[in-house]
């Protein structure tokens, strides 16, 4: 337990230290949710129709972005070795590092997304939505990334084949989210598509962490 | 028992065989010392027998447990030194050795592990972030480990001398003595003459094709 | 039992087994091929909504139910791999793999062509192109996995998770495609007792489904002697094999008596 | 069992979807028959290499040998110097 707090506060004060570098995805995010009403037009009921999805797209990109740091000087400095020969299991520490991870990028894009809310003109029932989506969905980015993280963190520039391998797997994720949204935009109940979302993050959080311990230690060899 | 007991251990790597049949066995206040040309696969070994890397068939059996199943138990009193030295660049020295010692069970103060510090020639060091230090320095904290880590019982060191100067280097083998004197097991390898004054059984790699 | 299952574990056996098989999948591809396609094209009767552009479905049927099959014959291998630290089912999964991605990229550009004079397009998001589409990149993700590792060990080992990832999602990632959107007609033959549609034209469809299962048995069987014999290049009994050995074993034996002389 | 075609143009026009039943067919055949070459090629390929190898692996060990006995011829050098 000490042993994972201390990982837990290790993570805490290396991100402090790289404040800048936290702020990169999240000034993407926000970026790219600009491009779109300069590309689509400024309409506020097409911005509302496709708001959802592209926040979302916007979010799974930047966080894909992020990723990439989750082990990357771990497994540089020889701090994963170590991780490796102590007495804590290997998957315990991955769940702490990864919540950790998850905390540090969720916790920025939450502060700003009521801003994002009002530049696509969302509703208020489709702001809530969106909140819900991204609350229950982003851990579930995380968890599953982590698998791909893990093993392209031997590699060098691994970034884009990163991304090649987890979109393909985030795409349920993304139609359930976008359809909770849709749903919520039309005053219907989305809690369907929520439910969906909080099983598939319960099965990835029992399944990923042994996964995630598997493919560290591959990239170990 | 035998504290360190390795069972015909093959290594490949990238499908070429490195080394075959490779069988150890250590108990407490032995000294391995291993040999081999570069590419001979030293590193590889050793990261075999602390179970960062799979061998291609053989058992490592650390203290009775195989530490390729079994890797929380048997690497309890197992301590790694490597190339890299699982230091963080961003903390700073102290920190360094409090979360690590924090990791592996290891109870030492703040005071204790400012002592060994200022051992080791790092006195108002102690929290400046690593990545400030000298190349030989930053060797420096993670070798702090070895002084922290009282009741180990096998020390497995990959080139420790790398990056050190004489004195610490004759500190080294003097603390490598004193660690088998009290019954410890050391497996290292090492590019220049080892001047310990203790019995030392010697692994050869052959290099092959 | 096990033991002599185990035993193909070892990539000399395997090699044999392959050697074993890759002439009869070979025979019975070509000839299940050759009659299913002929007999599909001439002799079944055309559809009475479709007329005779229904006749794609001989190629396009197979292989998206091949392309599918091919991904979890991939994923038990990397399974077993994984589980058994079996070397030979790492390479097993590497040969499939671009065999699979070649059946899914058959039934996407199939599925179009038949799309375009039924549906009045080249492509539709319906639920079932999509889902084939993200198989398509499933198998990608995996092939350049492998691909980007120096060491094919590791390779092997980091593919697999992938792929089993992939195995995982492919039903979540179906469901979400159906959910999303269905607009595709109904599935044609997975009413096995009642087919819904007539006999004579599901009879050459079963052949072509075994001609493509068999082709894809095929190809696999030579890429995977192709990885085995790269894979072994350095043990001898690959060198026993395709010559050139004895003068190997000269030299090591020659450097062997240097060594004892000094 | 009868051919379902009038004649051989009939069977060619596919019912007006001629285009669309033969490119499909046809994609297919070049897939399939690509995949197939390509392993058999690379199968042929291989078992070159394998020659290759075994020539280089020779060549590593001879060039090894004759390094080892440089050595030695120089250790005996040294030692047969005579010492002043």
């Amino acid at each position: 337990m000490v042993a994972l707090k201390s990982v837990f506060l290790k993570d805490l004060a290396l991100a402090y230290r790289q404040r800048a570098e936290l702020m990169q995805p999240l000034m993407f995010f926000v970026l790219v949710i600009t491009l779109f009403p300069l590309a689509i037009g400024p309409s506020p009921e097409t911005l509302q129709r496709i708001g959802g999805g592209v926040i979302w797209v916007a979010a799974i990109l930047s966080l894909l972005l992020g990723m990439e740091r989750m082990f990357r000087d771990d497994f540089a400095d020889g701090s994963l070795e170590q991780y490796m020969l102590s007495p804590t299991p290997l998957y315990m520490i991955v769940v702490v590092k990864v919540f950790t991870h998850w905390l540090m990028h969720i916790v920025p894009l939450f502060l700003i997304s009521p801003l994002l809310a009002l530049f696509l003109h969302l509703t208020f029932d489709m702001y809530v939505a969106l909140m819900l989506t991204l609350l229950l969905g982003t851990p579930l980015i995380s968890f599953v990334g982590a698998i791909g993280v893990a093993l392209t963190v031997g590699l060098h520039r691994g970034g884009v084949l990163l991304a090649l391998l987890l979109i393909p797997i985030f795409i349920p994720l993304l139609i359930f989210a976008t359809s909770a949204i849709e749903s919520a935009s039309m005053l219907l109940p989305y809690h369907p598509q929520l439910a969906i979302i909080a099983a598939l993050l319960l099965f990835s959080v029992a399944l990923s962490p042994m996964a995630i311990a598997y493919s560290l230690k591959v990239s170990q060899n | 028992m035998s504290v360190l007991l390795a069972q015909q251990l093959v290594c490949e790597k990238s499908d070429r065989q490195l080394f075959s049949d490779i069988n150890i066995e250590l108990s407490s206040g032995q000294l391995l010392y291993v040999t081999g040309e570069n590419g001979a696969g030293k590193t590889s070994l050793l990261r075999i027998l602390v179970g960062l890397s799979a061998p291609a068939t053989g058992k490592v059996h650390i203290n009775g447990f195989d530490i390729h199943k079994d890797m929380p138990s048997a690497s309890q009193g197992l301590l790694y030194f490597g190339h890299k030295q699982g230091i963080s660049q961003l903390l700073s020295a102290l920190e360094n050795l409090q979360f690590w010692c924090q990791q592996h069970d290891v109870k030492a103060t703040e005071e204790a592990i400012n002592g060994v510090l200022a051992e080791l020639g790092l006195t108002g060091l102690e929290d400046i972030a690593v990545k400030n230090l000298s190349a030989g320095q930053q060797r420096r904290v993670a070798l702090a480990k070895l002084w922290l880590q009282q009741d180990a019982s096998l020390w497995v060191l990959d080139e420790p001398f790398t990056a050190l100067d004489v004195h610490l280097i004759a500190e080294l083998e003097a603390k490598i003595t004193l660690f088998l004197k009290s019954g410890g097991t050391v497996v290292m390898t090492s590019h220049q003459k080892l001047s310990i004054d203790y019995p030392i059984s010697n692994l050869h790699l052959d290099y092959s094709w | 039992m096990w033991k002599w299952i185990n035993s193909f574990a070892k990539p000399e056996k395997a090699y044999w087994l392959c050697d074993v098989l890759q002439n009869w999948f070979a025979v019975v591809a070509t000839a299940s091929l050759v009659i299913g396609i002929v007999w599909g094209l001439g002799f079944a009767p055309s559809d009475y909504q479709q007329g005779d552009s229904f006749r794609i479905i001989y190629i396009h049927v197979p292989s998206a139910i091949l392309a599918m099959g091919a991904y979890v014959a991939m994923a038990i291998a990397a399974l077993v791999g994984v589980v058994w630290q079996w070397r030979t089912a790492f390479m097993f999964m590497i040969a499939i793999a671009p065999v699979g991605a070649v059946m899914t990229f058959i039934s996407l550009f199939t599925g179009s062509f038949w799309g375009k004079p039924m549906w009045g397009t080249w492509w539709i998001w319906d639920a079932r192109l999509t889902s084939q589409l993200i198989l398509l990149f499933l198998y990608l993700g995996v092939i350049s996995l492998y691909t980007a590792f120096e060491d094919k060990q590791q390779a092997g080992k980091a593919a697999g998770v992938m792929a089993m990832v992939g195995v995982i999602n492919i039903p979540i990632i179906h469901f979400s495609v159906e959910w999303w959107n269905t607009l595709h007609q109904g599935a044609t033959i997975t009413k096995i007792g009642k087919p819904s549609i007539a006999l004579e034209m599901y009879w050459p469809l079963l052949i072509c489904i075994v001609g493509f299962a068999t082709f894809i048995g095929w190809v696999t069987i030579v890429r995977m002697k192709n990885e085995i014999i790269m894979r072994d290049l350095h043990r001898p009994w690959v060198a026993k094999r395709f010559g050139g050995l004895v003068d190997l074993e000269a030299a090591v034996a020659n450097e062997k008596d240097m060594k004892g002389g000094q | 069992m009868t051919f379902q075609f009038e004649n051989m143009t009939d069977f060619f026009n596919m019912g007006g979807y001629a285009f669309f039943v033969w490119a499909s067919f046809i994609g297919t055949f070049i897939c399939m028959f690509g995949i197939l070459f390509q392993s058999l090629y690379v199968s042929k390929k291989i078992k070159q290499g394998v020659e290759k190898e075994t020539v280089r692996a020779q060549r590593i060990m001879a060039a090894r040998a004759a390094r080892k006995i440089k050595q030695q011829a120089k250790i005996k050098e040294v030692s047969n110097e005579p010492k002043t």
